[in-house]
């Protein structure tokens, strides 16, 4: 196929015909409005339309319709072919009142290969070598090496956060306890302790052997998190849940960083359009 | 017999993808699953995109009526399925070398009309995000102040004023490198836990469906 | 494809079993209690605002295909939702984004319509089978959420981008809105702009809670017993990864036994 | 005022990406060491090519779709500069089906700052599917891939690549996408067997995962979204889109963080009034 050739008419109608889609789908940000609508329904339909397209030209029709074969090679695929197309014909069988099970079949089907792949898309992304569990056995102890020396201010966020970490679990702890009758203070001293003695630790400690505060904190978050997602009220241990609580901390930082990096994305692609409204459709350039 | 016939094709189609994964490829057997794995994929996609008429149908049931009856906002309906009708006819009909007429038409509902609309609405976001930032992120309780402070250290280090502002505050870092910290350390703990409880779940889900013991997956309660 | 390796394979069948096991004892009758998931009450809370103030109530189960779990656990939710639909007599819209999914769920609606003896109230042109296409389905939902000026909207399933549309167009006209998505970029849009977000696996918890099926509390206690394993495991990896740091590359046979534990350590 | 809240949000973020276009602002960039370094290999080619006699060829490995055009053209562009007034040839090979498309408008367009031509200063190798083996068939016989270009001439009757004997003849692999995963079969078999430089360009949300590649030497430098764009025209001295979006995008995000900052004082001030208040 020759490319098209560039035409001004042709041209000029889809810049006319981009620009009112554009500024019909903007105007959604004022309010609902019946010009929105129509376009809406348009893109809906277009949408449906590439939907059904798409579903022929790259699934069908060469994974099913240009697989049959009437004449000739290879005869085992013949009756293949035609059983799939049973099967899938099953699926308007909801169109009927009386048999309206039989079209359970192929959703029967499709949740069930899904159930089957699971395995191997945990086995895929967990477990194997750059998997996300293998990749989480991380030392939390370097030997000297001044290539991976960790800079200061990631030490002092970190013992801030170990700060943090023990005044709340402090001031949880005791909200915790009032409902229970263990003596007051112990535990608390002994979590605030033990919380200094880190934070002085990682101060004293010789620079090769200090925690790789990178690794550790995310082990931490790891482990707190996973403890977040814990369900079963039987197994709530008083530590569970408090490293359940640091977990939504952990968790909320993870998901303000989330929330931070997509909004630049998010803007190219307005000053994209802004692009295309003001260069192309007006030639402002 | 119903509910029989149904878990069965279900159990099978699960079985399948297992034994095919726990099988070694050494064995004969696993060897034949490895290579009908392609096929039955194939079939299995093949299956799924039938639907697709299904849809069509109701959409069709409902727009049309709406037509028919003239029902309120009608022509929108109409401009839906004429949309769906042209963009499916146009859009077949380029693989099979169409006059440059409706080439030229394919091009302008699909490069000038759909893909346009895509991006825009796509781009809308931009003004979602601000308007979300504004009503979202106030510091009422910790978790929403660590959200805030994260994602204003993240979005510092976006942009070039951010490095400057590090500087004239006198920062030990630069927001730049702080926020690649805050991805690669606690924003990838956090979505390597979410990830994993997901699929821990999905694995429970499946094993449920497989052994048909779902309540609610609505397989068993047939009329 | 390469093949799992054996420990792996008992890793799974570790898992599997566990959950077995525990799914088992709950349709025994052994009683399960499950944390406070907050958020989940919401769901009838919800409903029944829109219910005072006359308003219908959406429902939308995302974008992924009926063989994907996610969807099935919101289709899952969305069973209960319709449920208490159908108790206060609220009217239920919900636009979807798969036609396989369309099937099931508008079959599903009926039934739940039919058993709490009220088929009447189920109206068929309420199920709306958008588009596959992710921003014509947003936008369609967008504009059915502003026209019909819904009183609660609920986003239960997996999402990309479109989350925040969503969200966003429900509350332009100030519905209550309640989301839950194992699609972890999307969860902090969600968090931003909805009352209530079940993060992650929540989801999953929540079509236990919500249907009190035993196989489906006892699979969630399976469930933390597999995660407090593979918290084990990573524990155990830490530790002979800092083992091995500190005892250097002399400790080979550590090195041997650290990649032996998985499909192999990170190099 | 409440109810059409958002409404001025909305109208404030309009203008904070339009106004930099019609006014044509644009903010100086820190140049990062990313960016130096991706400009600091394009420098090291030039010079070998200036003291060799046969011309080492740059490979533009174009797998951005019309999603990410947005960030990725604007980071092409500038390099397809760097490129020209150098004088380095070059070809564009793609895994995506529409980024060679895109790549070559892009080239046309650099081309006539430079009065280049298509075959002379570069040759377009077109779509390929199958990565891995593709790229692996590439290294070990080049010619039974790349047959013709994109126009149908036979490769060794391009212009630019008269010379062309194989893959070790490629001083320079760029990849540009905005999807993951493209990256890594050009370390895994190009780089780890030929030692060939590679630099990269991607979407801003792909950055983080390509520091530790570059930390380990395995690639030689990258730009990252627009701000890698608009640092890239800054050191080639032609200033283009990146820097405009890149005005654009400060002044959005400074509004988002602005609104942030004041949706913080209102809910301060409003809290401060009602403790007065209750006293």
């Amino acid at each position: 196929m020759e490319p098209l050739t560039l035409d001004p008419f042709w041209t000029r109608l889809g810049l006319l015909l981009g620009a009112t889609c554009t500024l019909a789908m903007f105007s959604f940000l004022w309010r609902e409005n019946a010009v929105y609508r129509f376009f809406e329904h348009i893109f809906v339909g277009l949408g449906m339309g590439y939907t059904v397209a798409i579903t022929w030209t790259n699934v069908l029709k060469p994974h099913w319709w240009d697989k049959r074969v009437w004449m000739g090679s290879s005869e085992e695929i013949l009756p293949f072919w035609g059983l799939l197309g049973i099967v899938g014909l099953l699926w308007y069988f909801q169109l009927s009142k009386k048999r309206v099970w039989l079209s359970r079949i192929p959703i029967g089907i499709l949740m069930g290969s899904g159930a089957g792949l699971i395995f191997r898309r945990i086995y895929g992304l967990f477990f194997t070598r750059d998997g996300q569990v293998t990749q989480s056995f991380l030392p939390l102890w370097v030997s000297t090496d001044p290539g991976r020396a960790i800079q200061e201010w990631k030490l002092a966020l970190g013992v801030l956060g170990l700060g943090l970490v023990a005044f709340y679990s402090h001031l949880h702890l005791r909200r915790y306890r009032r409902g229970t009758d263990i003596p007051a203070g112990i535990e608390i001293r002994l979590l605030s302790g033990i919380f200094l003695a880190l934070m002085g630790a990682a101060f004293l400690m010789p620079r090769g052997l200090i925690i790789a505060y990178d690794n550790f904190l995310i082990v931490l978050t790891l482990v707190c998190v996973l403890c977040y997602f814990l369900f079963w009220e039987g197994g709530r241990t008083r530590l569970a849940s408090s490293a359940a609580n640091l977990g939504k901390w952990l968790l909320m930082i993870s998901f303000g960083a989330t929330f931070g990096s997509t909004v630049m994305a998010r803007l190219s692609l307005l000053i994209n359009r802004a692009q295309y409204l003001l260069e192309q459709c007006l030639h402002l350039k | 017999m119903r509910r029989w016939i149904i878990t069965f094709f279900t159990f099978v189609a699960g079985l399948f993808y297992i034994l095919e994964f726990v099988l070694p490829s050494k064995t004969s057997t696993g060897r034949a699953l490895h290579a009908a794995k392609p096929y039955v994929g194939e079939a299995i996609m093949v299956i799924g995109a039938f639907a697709v008429g299904l849809g069509v149908i109701g959409v069709c049931r409902h727009h049309l009526r709406k037509v028919m009856l003239r029902q309120k906002g009608w022509y929108n309906s109409v401009a839906l399925l004429a949309s769906m009708f042209a963009m499916a006819t146009f859009k077949i009909w380029e693989k099979y070398d169409p006059p440059e007429l409706a080439r030229r038409l394919h091009d302008l509902l699909f490069l000038d009309m759909y893909n346009q609309l895509t991006v825009t609405v796509f781009s809308l976001l931009a003004f979602y995000v601000a308007s979300a930032a504004y009503r979202a992120f106030r510091v009422r309780t910790v978790e929403a102040g660590l959200m805030m402070i994260t994602a204003i250290v993240v979005m510092l280090g976006q942009i070039p004023l951010g490095d400057r502002f590090a500087k004239f505050l006198q920062l030990p870092w630069t927001f730049t490198e702080a926020r690649l910290w805050v991805m690669s350390v606690i924003n990838m703990a956090g979505q390597r836990v979410i990830l994993l409880g997901a699929y821990v779940g999905s694995l429970a889900f499946g094993i449920r469906v497989l052994l048909g013991l779902n309540k609610d997956t609505l397989l068993e309660k047939n009329p | 494809m390469t093949d799992p390796p054996i420990q792996v394979l008992l890793l799974f069948f570790i898992l599997s079993g566990s959950l077995l096991v525990f799914i088992f004892l709950a349709r025994r009758g052994v009683p399960v209690k499950l944390r406070r998931i907050a958020g989940l009450e919401s769901i009838d809370e919800a409903v029944g605002r829109a219910t005072e103030l006359g308003r219908p109530v959406l429902f939308t189960t995302g974008l992924e295909p009926l063989n994907s779990v996610t969807t099935l656990a919101a289709i899952a939710a969305l069973s209960r939702v319709c449920r208490v639909c159908a108790k206060y007599e609220t009217r239920l819209i919900v636009p979807l984004a798969e036609a396989d999914v369309y099937t099931l769920v508008k079959d599903a609606c009926q039934q739940i319509y039919a058993e709490e003896g009220k088929p009447e109230l189920y109206r068929e042109e309420d199920i709306h089978f958008l588009s596959t296409m992710q921003f014509s389905y947003a936008s369609g939902t967008a504009g059915i959420m502003q026209r019909e000026q819904v009183g609660a909207a609920f986003f239960f399933g997996a999402f990309a981008a479109e989350s925040l549309i969503l969200s966003e167009a429900g509350n332009q006209i100030g519905a209550i809105q309640v989301a839950a998505t194992t699609s972890s970029y999307q969860i902090p849009f969600f968090v931003a702009s909805c009352d209530y977000t079940l993060i992650g696996e929540e989801l999953f918890a929540a079509s236990a809670y919500l249907t009190r099926d035993p196989a489906q509390l006892g699979s969630l206690v399976g469930q933390d017993l597999a995660k407090f394993a593979i918290l084990l495991l990573v524990g155990v990896g830490s530790a002979l990864a800092t083992l091995a740091s500190v005892l250097g590359p002399e400790a080979y046979w550590l090195q041997a036994v650290l990649s032996g534990l998985l499909g192999g350590s990170p190099s | 005022m409440r109810r059409n809240q958002h409404r001025w949000i909305y109208l404030a973020m309009g203008l904070s990406v339009t106004v930099p276009f019609l006014f044509r602002l644009t903010f100086p960039m820190p140049i990062s060491e990313p960016v130096q370094k991706t400009f600091h290999q394009v420098e090291l080619l030039a010079e070998e090519n200036r003291q060799s006699k046969r011309k080492k060829v740059a490979l533009l490995v174009a797998d951005w779709e019309p999603a990410t055009m947005a960030e990725i053209n604007p980071q092409v562009t500038a390099l397809l500069h760097h490129f020209m007034s150098r004088d380095i040839p070059f070809a564009i090979l793609g895994f995506r089906p529409t980024g060679p498309g895109l790549a070559q408008e892009l080239a046309e367009k650099a081309a006539q700052d430079w009065n280049k031509e298509y075959g002379t200063a570069w040759s377009n190798w077109g779509y390929k599917t199958q990565m891995d083996t593709t790229i692996q068939s590439m290294l070990s016989d080049f010619y039974t891939v790349i047959r013709e270009d994109i126009e149908g001439t036979p490769i060794q009757n391009v212009p630019v690549m008269a010379r062309f004997k194989g893959m070790e003849d490629i001083g320079l692999v760029a990849e540009f996408t905005g999807s993951s995963g493209l990256l890594q079969p050009w370390v895994e078999f190009v780089h780890a067997e030929l030692r060939t430089p590679i630099v990269h360009g991607c979407t801003g949300v792909m950055e983080s995962p390509v520091y530790p590649l570059l930390d380990s030497g395995q690639i030689q430098g990258f730009m990252g979204g627009l701000s890698g764009a608009a640092q890239y025209e800054q050191l080639v001295e032609k200033p283009g889109k990146g820097a405009e979006g890149m005005a654009a995008q400060s002044l959005a995000h400074l509004l988002v963080i602005g609104l942030i900052l004041a949706a913080n004082v209102k809910e301060g001030v409003s809290w401060l009034r009602r403790k007065l208040w209750s006293r």
